[in-house]
């Protein structure tokens, strides 16, 4: 028995060492690997696997990582196809090649026994930046305001902070959270909690407060008249490979665009 | 005159770490003759034991000078194979060690090891050895089973049989009955009296009357130098040395 | 013999190939956040609390204080604990149930730190947040999770130290009248003091290093917390925080926080490498 | 105030010591029920051999099972064979000086490292200098690294409890130091290796800081090392953490939770027949 163990384990390193030296022709037949804003894998990932179920043998890979992660994975040759949700930066757009997939708006959650129904652009910087601390302040009830802010370099961090911050730095004590999701649960449990999220994926948990006025829907953001919103980005390092540019044709296309819009996005064209 | 020895010791000296062991040692050991060695503890006894097939040599610091004959060859001689020589002589010690195996692989290892796997080999060594142990009629059965099952005394005659099926030339035991109740010490004795007719015996012993009774030359050894050798009988009737009379009416523990 | 040289070279080559790993990244780490920390000054990289990236400010002071509040809270819960087991398990417990319970314990070190966290965040968080006020997601929180992640580590090498004090020790003292508790703080944890510590700092390590656990419970702000209700960020949740994102600067000055992280756990280490040492010295001679 | 009698004393702190165990077992049984009481009713065959769809919200883990298995198998069958070997080296092939130490310390170092240095390290290193990408391999590699010393330190031990006596016999029997270590001393040393084998296992497998950082996050089925694949554990996390499903997530905590508990039985059966042998 024993002896079995040891031949066992002989033969699996050997093994296990023969794969490693014969994995060099790693190049053949590889998966178009789609590398990421954390807000677009969900979406990416069910996209890749309607893909897959219409092209046979094809196949996608789709990684979380966070929109500047992307960019740079692309950069490298780690990955065919950078997913960002936030506008390029200028540096950024000469060095890239970019397909807006979608729009996305920012939603202002809070938790739904909270009263306030709305927030103006102002009030949100007083908010997010900590001058604001009672709810009381802004309409609501008597108590504490909990900002809860993303990690540095999140795409929905960036375009939070270019549309409604500004100049102003959102507040040191704001809980940082590394996911929408994670938002979410937060927002979800603490009655003074205030967070910012892909309206996508707000669901009904949350109360996605309206902005200057105007209510965040998918029409409002279409419309152009609800401003929290932001572009979702695959980016490619000069032209795509064959099969990276025939994902991104079906991404584009009518089919594409209408998963993306079931799922809660706003359609790019 | 008598034969030819079959170990021959000139001037041998080991020490630990500059801590000397055996000093300026010269002793012989003849074919098919029983050696008991006897002496307080720390005399010296094992080590010149462990000397005979470089048991030693694990010892981080040992070192030695002068030589061991074996056959007229010194066995630290560089080109000496030791491997070969540990086959030639085989060494039994004071508590069984059966591997954890069963009984009959802890038997056919050291065959095994030499590289032979025939199996009817195998197993005619292993009967002959255990029968010349006395041994085979209460083990033959029970082959298969794990050697730690055994008794003590029947441990420690397996572990004799485990040397004896290599058909070594020189047969050391060190104080093979120190842990072993009386029937089953007279058990290895026995065997002893029987091997002593293929194999030079050099058994190292405290038990004095062990001694007497089961050898035909006794040494006596005493910090690490010998002090008398002779036939078993004289040596404990008329000693020549004063110090080994000391020690055999009991003047040192 | 010449098989046996080739072997033992063989199995040379084999054990510094393992021991390269570690210079491997020792190099590394320090290659990529060095740098920063030269440019941009010890003090501001260590002694600032203003940690902005994007504006090029990195200062980890409040990581640091982050890691060594979380650190230190969850030795009071992991020491209390875990030793209060290992006194039990060695002391006052039959063998049979005692053979029992110590790998239930160290069951409890095999627990993927992500579901620690997660229970933190679906039980602790919510139960701090309701009757002690706060965000929940705070110092107290990640203390208790990772006091409960350090505790099969000091438990399990206390147990080792406890079980190594010399028998006699135990029987002398009863013999002279002591109970039962009192040998146990006036001998037994006396004789294994060495070990304890030994199992605290190894602990510590343990704790200063977890991450994911730490990510869920923390709430990680940049603020240095006020009180143990307060979130918190931790060296290891602003790495893994941020990594995803980072390039350039922001890259390195994370890896340079790898590079603080990875200099306080070898301190730690050394430090419980001679401890062990004095208590493997003493053994049984004290 | 008067000092309580001793045996009073005693009393009161036998209870205090035996409640902190009691509360210490519970937060164990607590866990494991709770995970496995919201998980269960969820795992099916269904759940564990169909792939995930709608990024986990419905179907199966069967992608993250085979990922876990090739990063954590393919983990240990690196570093258990260097790590065997440095331990064959440090106990049988060499005395005690400045090399051994030097090794250990080495070992010792690299066991404290925190799991989220050796992601940066495999992150920039596997992933990025050797353009492995995010991957299988990197992450495996990475977790070699990792478990290493565990693997070094536990198949010492194991050597060094295997009594002298049988490397004398051994060599009395006439074998060579390499027979030696391989018949006599390598049988009585394997379930205590193995046992630290399987330890490393289960770390590997509920490890996420690493496999993040290195072996990425795809939801697909990896076809070569060279894909990246979703180990359970980062499964666990994802779902839990972006809310994507949470019957999903518990049923995978379980899956996970069963595994552990299966290695860790495992390596309890193995050290009891590895005590029972060396004995």
């Amino acid at each position: 028995m024993v002896r079995g163990m040891l031949r066992l384990l002989a033969y699996g390193t050997a093994a296990a060492w023969v794969l490693l030296g014969g994995g060099c022709g790693r190049d053949a037949a590889r998966a178009v690997s789609v590398v990421g804003s954390t807000s677009i894998q969900p979406f990416a990932e069910f996209l890749a696997e309607e893909y897959d179920k219409k092209n046979p043998g094809q196949r996608v890979e789709v990684q979380g990582g966070g929109s500047t992660a992307g960019l740079q994975a692309t950069a490298n040759g780690l990955a065919d196809i950078g997913t960002c949700s936030r506008a390029l930066k200028p540096d950024e757009a000469e060095q890239f090649t970019q397909t807006l997939i979608a729009r996305d708006g920012v939603a202002i959650v809070v938790n739904p026994t909270n009263p306030v129904n709305g927030l103006t652009s102002e009030q949100l910087r007083g908010l997010f930046s900590g001058r604001i601390r009672n709810w009381r302040e802004v309409g609501g009830r008597d108590g504490p305001v909990r900002p809860i802010t993303r990690e540095e370099g999140s795409g929905t961090r960036e375009s939070f902070v270019n549309l409604i911050m500004g100049k102003e730095r959102i507040s040191r004590a704001a809980l940082t959270q590394e996911s929408n999701g994670a938002v979410k649960e937060l927002v979800k449990g603490d009655p003074a909690a205030v967070g910012y999220m892909s309206l996508g994926l707000v669901g009904e948990e949350l109360k996605a407060v309206s902005v200057d006025g105007v209510t965040p829907t998918a029409e409002n953001v279409l419309a152009g008249t609800y401003k929290l919103a932001r572009p979702f980005l695959f980016v490619t390092k000069g032209p795509a490979r064959p099969d990276a540019q025939r994902f991104i044709d079906f991404v584009l296309s009518p089919e594409g665009q209408k998963i993306l819009e079931t799922e809660g996005l706003v359609r790019a064209r | 005159m008598r034969a030819q020895p079959k170990v021959a010791v000139r001037g041998f000296t080991a020490s630990f770490g500059g801590k000397v062991a055996l000093r300026d040692l010269s002793l012989d050991v003849f074919p098919r003759e029983r050696l008991a060695i006897i002496g307080p503890a720390s005399s010296g006894k094992t080590t010149f034991l462990r000397s005979l097939n470089r048991l030693n040599d694990l010892h981080p610091a040992f070192s030695h000078s002068g030589q061991v004959l074996l056959d007229g060859k010194d066995i630290y001689d560089a080109d000496m194979d030791v491997v070969q020589l540990r086959r030639r002589v085989g060494m039994v010690y004071a508590v069984p060690v059966p591997l954890p195996w069963s009984v009959y692989d802890n038997l056919v290892y050291g065959l095994k090891l030499a590289g032979i796997r025939d199996r009817t080999t195998l197993d005619g060594r292993v009967e002959a050895a255990l029968k010349s142990v006395a041994l085979w009629d209460e083990v033959k059965d029970r082959l298969k089973e794990p050697a730690r099952n055994l008794s003590g005394g029947q441990q420690q005659r397996l572990c004799l049989a485990r040397v004896l099926v290599l058909q070594p030339e020189v047969l050391i035991l060190d104080e093979p009955c120190s842990g072993l109740d009386p029937i089953s010490t007279g058990k290895v004795e026995d065997a002893l009296a029987e091997l002593k007719a293929r194999h030079s015996i050099v058994l190292v012993t405290n038990n004095t009357k062990q001694a007497a009774r089961s050898s035909d030359r006794t040494a006596f050894f005493l910090m690490g130098e010998l002090i008398e050798v002779g036939p078993t009988a004289q040596l404990f009737t008329r000693p020549v040395q004063q110090r080994t009379n000391d020690y055999l009416i009991g003047q040192f523990g | 013999m010449k098989q046996d040289k080739a072997i033992s070279l063989v199995l040379l080559l084999i054990a510094l190939s393992a021991i390269s790993g570690l210079a491997l990244i020792t190099v590394f780490i320090f290659k990529e956040g060095l740098p920063i920390i030269l440019r941009v000054g010890g003090r501001d990289f260590f002694l600032s609390s203003d940690w902005e990236p994007s504006a090029g400010h990195f200062g980890i002071l409040s990581m640091i204080a982050g890691s060594l509040a979380v650190t230190a809270g969850a030795m009071v819960i992991g020491l209390v604990f875990g030793l209060g087991v290992a006194i039990v398990l060695t002391q006052f417990c039959p063998a049979g149930l005692a053979a029992v319970l110590k790998p239930a314990i160290e069951l409890l070190a095999g627990i993927p730190s992500v579901v620690y966290g997660f229970m933190g965040v679906v039980t602790l968080v919510p139960l701090i947040r309701t009757y002690l006020g706060g965000p929940g997601l705070s110092v107290l929180a990640s203390s208790i999770v990772l006091g409960i992640m350090v505790l099969p580590t000091v438990t399990s090498i206390s147990i080792d130290a406890l079980q190594a004090v010399p028998r006699p020790y135990w029987e002398g003292s009863i013999a002279l009248g002591a109970t039962q508790w009192q040998t146990a703080h006036m001998v037994m944890l006396k004789a294994a003091r060495s070990g304890i510590v030994t199992a605290a700092i190894l602990g510590m390590g343990r704790a200063i290093g977890e991450t994911m656990a730490v990510i869920m419970v923390a709430g990680n702000p940049l603020e240095i917390p006020h009180s143990i209700l307060d979130p918190v960020r931790t060296l290891t949740s602003n790495i893994a925080l941020e990594m995803g994102y980072a390039s350039g600067q922001h890259r390195q000055a994370l890896f340079a926080t790898g590079v603080t992280l990875f200099v306080i756990i070898m301190v730690l280490n050394t430090v419980a490498l001679v401890a062990s040492r004095r208590y493997a010295r003493r053994g049984g001679a004290r | 105030m008067t000092r309580p009698s001793p045996v009073a004393l005693q009393r009161v702190v036998v209870v205090a010591l035996w409640s902190l165990a009691t509360m210490t077992i519970g937060v164990l049984l607590f866990i494991i029920v709770y995970i496995l009481a919201h998980g269960l009713p969820h795992v099916s065959w269904g759940f564990l051999t169909q792939s995930p769809e709608y990024m986990g919200r419905k179907g199966g883990i069967f992608p993250m099972v085979v990922g876990t298995v090739m990063v954590a198998g393919l983990a240990v069958l690196v570093a258990a064979p260097i790590g065997v070997a440095t331990a064959i080296y440090l106990t049988e092939y060499t005395r005690e000086g400045r090399m051994t130490a030097m090794i250990r310390f080495g070992a010792d170092c690299l066991a404290g490292i925190p799991s989220i240095v050796f992601g940066l390290f495999g992150f920039v290193f596997f992933a990025i200098t050797l353009h492995l990408g995010l991957s299988v391999i990197s992450g495996a590699l990475t977790l070699a690294l990792m478990v290493l010393p565990t693997v070094v330190r536990t198949s010492e031990e194991a050597l060094r409890a295997v009594p002298s006596a049988y490397r004398e016999v051994s060599y009395g029997l006439g074998s060579t130091r390499w027979q030696m270590v391989t018949h006599v001393v390598l049988h009585s040393a394997l379930p205590g290796i193995s046992t630290g084998v399987v330890l490393s296992l289960g770390r590997c497998v509920s490890e996420t800081a690493v496999v993040m950082l290195t072996a990425g996050s795809a939801l697909r089925l990896p076809h070569s090392l060279f894909d990246s694949s979703r180990t359970l554990a980062l499964h666990f996390y994802m779902l839990s953490r972006e809310g994507i499903s949470m019957p999903n997530a518990y049923a995978t905590a379980s899956v996970l939770i069963i595994a552990i508990l299966a290695l860790n039985m495992l390596a309890y059966w193995l050290m009891r027949r590895f005590v029972a042998k060396v004995r």
